[in-house]
């Protein structure tokens, strides 16, 4: 049953013998040169798919190209990837109790700091969200905008209230994936395919999922941070 | 214009080494918690490799998840392991040495 | 030979390099940082290579690809991390015992 | 499908359903079991006559389902089918009578009687199989239905044979699978009729078919306990009375034999086969393995143990007419399969009741049995006289016509060997008989239960006396029409070219 | 009517109404088993709605966001993809009604949406038709499925799943990168659309070796198997059904689509040596099988074994050869769920799952013991049952192009899964009596187990309309079936 617990593995497995890290270093160098020479051979004439998005760019609804495709061309994938946030987050809190050790006071320095850091960083985050539309920017880096303000403000030692700490917590965490969905489905019902967004609301639809994106990519990062699920509201 | 051109390979040749060495280093190294500050510095390094690959989207995102979230959660990290209890933090020091060579 | 091939050189070196550390290093932090070295190398092939076309703007699609990707990594990393945490809780000892190589 | 095309399906659903009811039924709901198992057995029997009736009119009862692309499941009467189905049904309904008797009170029946059932299903499903696919299915199943009837009792020897039945069996199984896809790649069908259908693939595949051959006869002989494959049959003999009668005369063992008749006549074809040379080496099989059982017979104490030996001889006496190439030995094979089936379970029913009534194992313990339970020991007695072959018994008849057909077939040999093995089995079987007429009983029995008035519980003593009786009526009314000789010969017609 | 059912698109519902469910459950913890449930049936539903669809009107392709490849991500249907969407969905019913009944409510509450994300996941994978789609959709179910793991708690658990999670993430890198060298081959995701550009070069070949090594160490085919068993024994037993069932097939799944439709399998060599490494999984893996004294870790090698058995097929390539393994696949998914189903039930009952004490406990659960031992005539390949068809199909595809050897290996498998299943069957027969006090099992538990198992078995009896769906689409190219 507990083999794992058997000390004799437990020294056992720290090395590793010399012999065969040098074969491995040798497979491995070669598998190296392999990979590399692969890649020298690709054409320097890239075959990409760049001219399609730049054909479509105009009918997707946002100008920079990385959000179009992001948010339009295969939004599926986003979607989805909306969900592997929230599964790892789920994986996270049912390992249960991680050890949730008090951070030693935070301090004057680090509790001004955030004082001051985390509204101008949650106005970053705004900001790369509505300049993500035609420049550099969008839901993921105006989320992990966010994100780093919920760490910041962890450090301080901040805790989420246990009112919020329940439903409400948890509706902010599914408001990516909901509303992503939701637009999805509803474009369905009304005739059109899965995320078939109307040129004419492409934009705004896009702006909507953006925004309910980036709010959930905050809260999950630093939910992630917090590492252990908050303490219980009143439903569980 | 050769100039700027010489002077962007070596641009070019030092980030990719640095690149390389800090990984290295980040895997190799003794003591966790350089390891891991070596790491969000090549987390950084490579934002920088994005914008010169003129891609920023993915130079914003690198710098503030790659480098600055999963440093944040490693630092975490690791200070659960230490917490946990002290004598395997220094047991881990002195048996990693002959692990990397 | 562009400047980008050295990046997509690069890359392939960090692939392996991780491999290498995720199978010697017997520590899990250090295998995560592994993963996240490999990762960081795909991405990187990824992007380079996008940027082949001299003077013409870099295919975009890559980019949302390694977007994606980051955040995929920044995910599983932090379930990785969790989980250490545990083993380290249970087992007194953050690795795997009876590891076996590739 | 008309109802021709559904009665074969339903022959074999008479008995898998009342299976499948009988588990899930609770162990004390003795009247109902009994009852299920005893309108499944007369229910598959009236069927069963019903399709005598239809061969003899000329009727073709076939279901055909698809079960690959390019394969079926059939199952289809014809002359073969109905003489083992007739063999497997009309014995099952005895055994039944005779389980509910011998179990009586004893633990887990529910689980006996739905594996017992599942059994005779899958014998059922062997005889009327219409291709090798088919056969195989079943005889599978047959496997997997009987392991848990051998280690019903669940001690460690039932275990031990449990163990040894499922390496020989499971192995032949595979072997039988791999002769059969080969098969089906070189011939790319697998239907049996009369004379075979392989003969025309006989240019550039011989050496495949001879393999082929070894490797399907190989898997059969595992099931009819030819040498070297029989160990697994005596040791089989811990099992209760009901089982071992089931082993060696309903179910398991005919099977076995059953399947090397459907390969040599159905399959390749007597004739062809003959002239592939793979009769020889196995009529030399078979007559090993009847020496060799008789021998083995002569020195075992303990009754079931000799009667499993005896088997293992007995069989092979069909085996050595099926390989004798010549209709009068194929006729002589055919009909044992039959006779032997009748006579050896009476001797198993006898063994039962002396160890049920009074705990008797061990020939040395039969002395002067005779007069305690004289309606045993007469069954026994004529059983056993059928056994050796003496006249006017059912045994007589099979051993004349093998010889005879040895005879026909050149096979000079083969006389000897026949003589051999009756002297043998009158080495083993009069002396049990003297012992247990002419002998003193002891004043005490090793384990005595009181029946009232009669030797034992009637259950017990039906079954015995009735197929005594078959024994003796098959030998007297040999020539009647629809006796198995007559039977036989039909078949024999069809399986020669005129 | 009949408009509107092909009007509707199932393959989309199959994805977004698990998505969906996982949601629901994650926002009412309290309802999460009801909700679970229900969505459950939903799936089911579409996935006979797809089906029905993809027999009436053929292959179906599908653009997400109306745009299509090279530039959308399209999903695509055939008799592949849709046989693995319906084993999921029956495997998932049973999954989700036997959870019901085993977990309790604190853990419930984490399994639910667990489970419905992973099943969203898998859903997607069998339908995407593009290989960066496909990776999200790998890691989607590698953190959901490792999650799961972890579910049980306990140090064996923790340690499987922590393994499982490294290796699942090299696994996704390593086909990544191979996906990052196609793209910038071909200048295209879309599997089709690959198939059309596709020229062999170096960046192919080593793009086909590290998406192959990194599918083949998903699918943990031996000697990359070392992850599967302490993952899949400790896991709890729901989830090991899943896992054994469901997850290790769909990295087999893309390898099957990448062999068969982009990659040029002008590589015969490989495919040999993908037959050697199946022999071994099966060889090794039945002997470890044997050795085992814990019945989860018995059924947890014998997936090792079985999951080789589907590798005979590329050396062999014939229709015939791809079918007997796909078959395979379906069967093994319904048994091995029953068989971890049935010795989740025994561990319930009896607290243990020592072999050698089983005969205590199994006595008092007729109908798990039931259920291991049909599931065990699959896995053993007897008939009638699924797995007995597959084998056949197998040997007649070795037959056929006259390699012998493959025969020999499939009839020594099923020779040592015997040994190992009835090395559980018969400690139900004996004279043991039940004494020590047990845990009484849901019958929902031992239900869902048996139904399982009978639909493997019934697999050996319908066989000609899976193998017709199969051909749908030709998914193993042009040649005729049979």
């Amino acid at each position: 049953m507990k083999k794992t617990m058997n000390p004799k593995s437990m020294t056992e497995s720290g090395k590793i013998r010399t012999p065969f890290r040098l074969l491995l270093m040798v497979l491995l160098s070669a598998l190296a040169a392999g990979l590399g020479y692969a890649v020298s051979t690709l054409s320097s004439q890239s075959p990409g798919s760049g001219e399609w998005v730049a054909a479509n760019l105009e009918t997707s609804g946002v100008s920079n190209p990385v959000t179009a495709v992001l948010l339009n061309f295969r939004s599926y994938d986003t979607l989805l990837e909306m969900g592997v946030l929230l599964v790892a987050l789920l994986g996270v809190w049912s390992l249960g109790g991680i050890p949730e050790q008090r951070e030693s006071s935070p301090g004057p320095v680090l509790d001004t700091l955030s004082r001051l850091l985390v509204p101008v960083l949650i106005l970053v985050a705004g900001y790369l969200l509505w300049v993500g539309a035609h420049a550099p920017g969008g839901a993921f880096q105006a989320g992990s905008v966010l994100g780093a303000a919920g760490v910041l403000l962890l450090l301080a030692g901040w805790r989420l209230d246990a009112r919020f700490a329940g439903l409400p917590l948890r509706i902010t965490l599914t408001t990516g994936l909901g509303v992503f969905v939701v637009v999805g489905a509803v474009l369905m019902l009304v005739g059109r395919r899965l995320l078939e967004y109307p040129p004419s609301f492409a934009g705004a639809l896009i702006l909507l999922i953006e925004a309910a994106a980036t709010l959930s990519i905050g809260m999950t990062l630093a939910a992630l941070f917090l590492g252990s699920r908050p303490e219980a509201g009143p439903d569980r | 214009m050769e100039a700027v051109t010489l002077l962007q390979w070596a641009f070019d040749a030092v980030l990719g080494f640095a690149l390389l060495w800090l990984a290295w280093r980040a895997l190799a190294s003794p003591d966790l918690f350089l390891a891991i500050v070596l790491f969000i510095a090549f987390g950084l390094l490579m934002a920088l490799a994005w914008v010169r690959l003129d891609a920023p989207d993915v130079a914003l995102a690198e710098a503030a998840i790659g480098a600055g979230l999963t440093g944040a959660l490693l630092l975490a990290a690791l200070a659960r392991l230490e917490s946990n209890n002290e004598t395997k933090a220094a047991h881990e020091k002195d048996h990693e040495p002959e692990v990397h060579d | 030979m562009s400047h980008v091939f050295l990046y997509a050189l690069v890359g392939t070196g960090l692939f392996t390099l991780g491999l290498y550390a995720l199978i010697v290093h017997t520590h899990l932090l250090r295998k995560i940082l592994a993963i996240n070295v490999m990762g960081s190398g795909v991405f990187l092939v990824l992007v380079a290579l996008a940027a082949r076309a001299r003077g013409a703007a870099p295919d975009p699609v890559p980019h949302a690809m390694v977007i994606t990707g980051i955040v995929v990594a920044v995910s599983a990393t932090a379930l990785a991390l969790a989980l250490m945490v545990r083993v380290r809780a249970e087992t007194g000892r953050a690795e795997l015992s009876e590891e076996r190589p590739e | 499908m008309n109802w021709d095309g559904w009665l074969p399906l339903l022959i074999v659903l008479s008995s898998l359903s009342v299976g499948l009811v009988i588990f899930f039924l609770p162990e004390e709901r003795v009247a109902t079991r009994t009852t299920l198992n005893l309108t499944g057995a007369v229910l598959k029997l009236v069927l069963v006559g019903v399709i005598i009736w239809g061969v003899v009119h000329r009727h073709h009862y076939e279901t055909r389902l698809p079960l690959l692309p390019g394969l079926d499941l059939v199952l289809r009467a014809d002359a073969e089918s109905v003489l083992f189905v007739t063999l497997s049904s009309g014995l099952w309904l005895v055994t039944t009578v005779y389980a509910i008797g011998y179990l009586e009170g004893s633990p887990h029946r529910s689980r006996f009687f739905g594996f017992f059932s599942l059994c005779v299903a899958a014998t059922v499903g062997v005889a009327l199989a219409g291709n090798l696919i088919t056969f195989l299915l079943f005889y599978e199943l047959l496997t997997l239905a009987t392991y848990p009837l051998i280690v019903h009792r669940g001690t460690d020897a039932a275990h031990q044979a449990g163990r040894a039945y499922l390496t020989y069996t499971i192995a032949g199984g595979a072997l039988l699978l791999v002769g059969t896809v080969w098969l089906y790649g070189i011939a790319g069908s697998l239907e049996f009729s009369y004379r075979g259908f392989v003969a025309e693939l006989a240019d550039g595949h011989r050496a495949a078919l001879i393999a082929i051959f070894a490797l399907l006869i190989a898997g059969l002989a595992v099931k009819a306990a030819l040498v070297p494959f029989h160990s697994w049959l005596p040791q089989a003999m811990v099992a209760p009375a009901p089982v071992s009668a089931l082993l060696h005369a309903v179910a398991v063992v005919k099977a076995g034999a059953f399947g090397i008749v459907r390969v040599v006549y159905d399959v390749y074809g007597i004739e062809f086969a003959a002239g592939l040379g793979v009769t020889l080496p196995l009529a030399t099989v078979a007559a090993v393995t009847i020496i060799y059982g008789s021998m083995r017979a002569l020195f075992q104490d303990d009754l079931k143990r000799r009667l499993a030996f005896s088997t293992v001889s007995q069989v092979s006496y069909i085996v050595l007419g099926i390989a004798l190439t010549g209709p009068i030995a194929t006729i002589g094979g055919l009909v044992h399969l039959v006779h032997q089936g009748v006579m050896k379970i009476t001797l198993f029913f006898c063994a039962g009741n002396l160890a049920e009534t009074l705990g008797i194992h061990k020939v040395s313990e039969m002395n002067g049995v005779g007069r305690r339970m004289p309606w045993t020991m007469a069954a026994f007695t004529i059983g056993a006289f059928g056994m050796i072959g003496a006249p006017p018994l059912a045994g007589f008849i099979s051993k004349w016509y093998l010889g005879l057909g040895a005879l026909d077939a050149g096979q000079g040999w083969v006389i000897f060997i026949l003589a051999g093995s009756s002297l043998l089995n009158a080495g083993y079987f009069l002396p049990i008989l003297y012992a247990a007429w002419f002998k003193a009983p002891p004043d005490t029995w090793p384990a005595e239960r009181s029946f009232g008035r009669r030797e034992t519980a009637w259950a017990l003593l039906a079954p015995p006396v009735v197929t005594a009786l078959l024994t003796l009526a098959l030998g007297l009314l040999a020539s009647a029409p629809f006796s198995p000789l007559q039977w036989a010969r039909s078949i024999t017609t069809l399986e020669y070219a005129p | 009517m009949a408009l509107t059912m092909a009007a509707i698109p199932w393959g989309v519902m199959a994805i977004l109404l698990p998505l969906a469910g996982a949601m629901a459950c994650f926002l009412s913890p309290r309802r999460a088993s009801p909700l679970g449930l229900i969505t459950a049936l939903g799936v089911v539903a579409c996935a006979a709605g797809l089906g029905w669809q993809v027999a009436e009107q053929g292959a179906q392709r599908y653009a997400i966001g109306g745009w299509g490849a090279p530039l959308g991500i399209d999903l695509y249907a055939d008799g592949l993809s849709l046989l693995m969407l319906m084993v999921t969905a029956v495997v998932g019913l049973g999954i989700s009604v036997y959870s019901s009944g085993y977990f309790n409510r604190e853990k419930a509450v984490n399994f639910w949406p667990l489970w419905m994300f992973l099943w969203s996941a898998l859903n997607a994978l069998f339908l995407s038709a593009d290989i960066f789609n496909l990776y999200v959709t790998l890691e989607l179910l590698g953190l959901a499925a490792v999650a799961l793991v972890a579910l049980a708690g306990g140090a064996d658990a923790l340690t499987g799943a922590m393994r499982y999670l490294l290796v699942s993430l090299l696994g996704s890198l390593a086909y990544l990168l191979g996906v990052a060298l196609l793209y910038h081959s071909f200048g295209c995701l879309d599997i089709a659309l690959l198939a059309e550009r596709m020229e062999p070069s170096p960046a192919v070949m080593a793009a086909m070796g590290l998406m192959s090594a990194g599918l083949l160490l998903k699918t943990a085919l031996f000697p990359l198997h070392f992850w599967l068993p302490p993952a899949h024994a400790s896991a709890p037993a729901p989830v090991s059904a899943l896992l054994s069932a469901l997850v290790v097939k769909a990295s087999f799944y893309i390898l099957l689509r990448l062999w068969l439709d982009v990659f040029p399998v002008t590589a015969a060599g490989l495919g040999q040596l993908l037959g050697l490494l199946g022999a071994a999984a099966v060889l090794w893996g039945g002997l470890q099988a044997l050795r085992q004294t814990r019945l989860k870790m018995l059924i947890a090698y014998s997936t090792v074994a079985q999951l080789g058995y589907l590798f005979l097929a590329f050396p062999l390539g014939s229709n015939v050869a791809w079918q007997g393994a796909l078959y395979l696949l379906l069967s093994h998914a319904l048994a091995k769920a029953a068989m971890f189903m049935a010795a989740g039930n025994i561990l319930c009952f009896g607290g243990h799952d020592r072999i050698a004490d089983l005969d205590r406990v199994a006595q008092r659960l007729p109908l798990s013991l039931a259920a291991f031992g049909l599931a065990g005539v699959s896995i053993m390949g007897l008939p009638p049952s699924g797995g007995f068809i597959a084998k056949w199909l197998l040997l007649e595809a070795a037959m056929r192009s006259g390699q012998w050897w493959w025969v020999i290996i499939l009839i020594l498998g099923g020779l040592l899964a015997a040994a190992y299943v009835f090395k559980v069957i018969g400690y139900a027969f004996t004279q043991a009596v039940m004494t020590h006090e047990a845990r009484a099992v849901p019958a929902t538990m031992e239900w869902a187990a048996l139904v399982l198992a009978l639909v493997a078995i019934l697999l050996g009896l319908v066989a000609p309309w899976p193998l017709a769906l199969m051909e749908i689409g030709l998914p193993f190219g042009g040649e005729a079936a049979g």
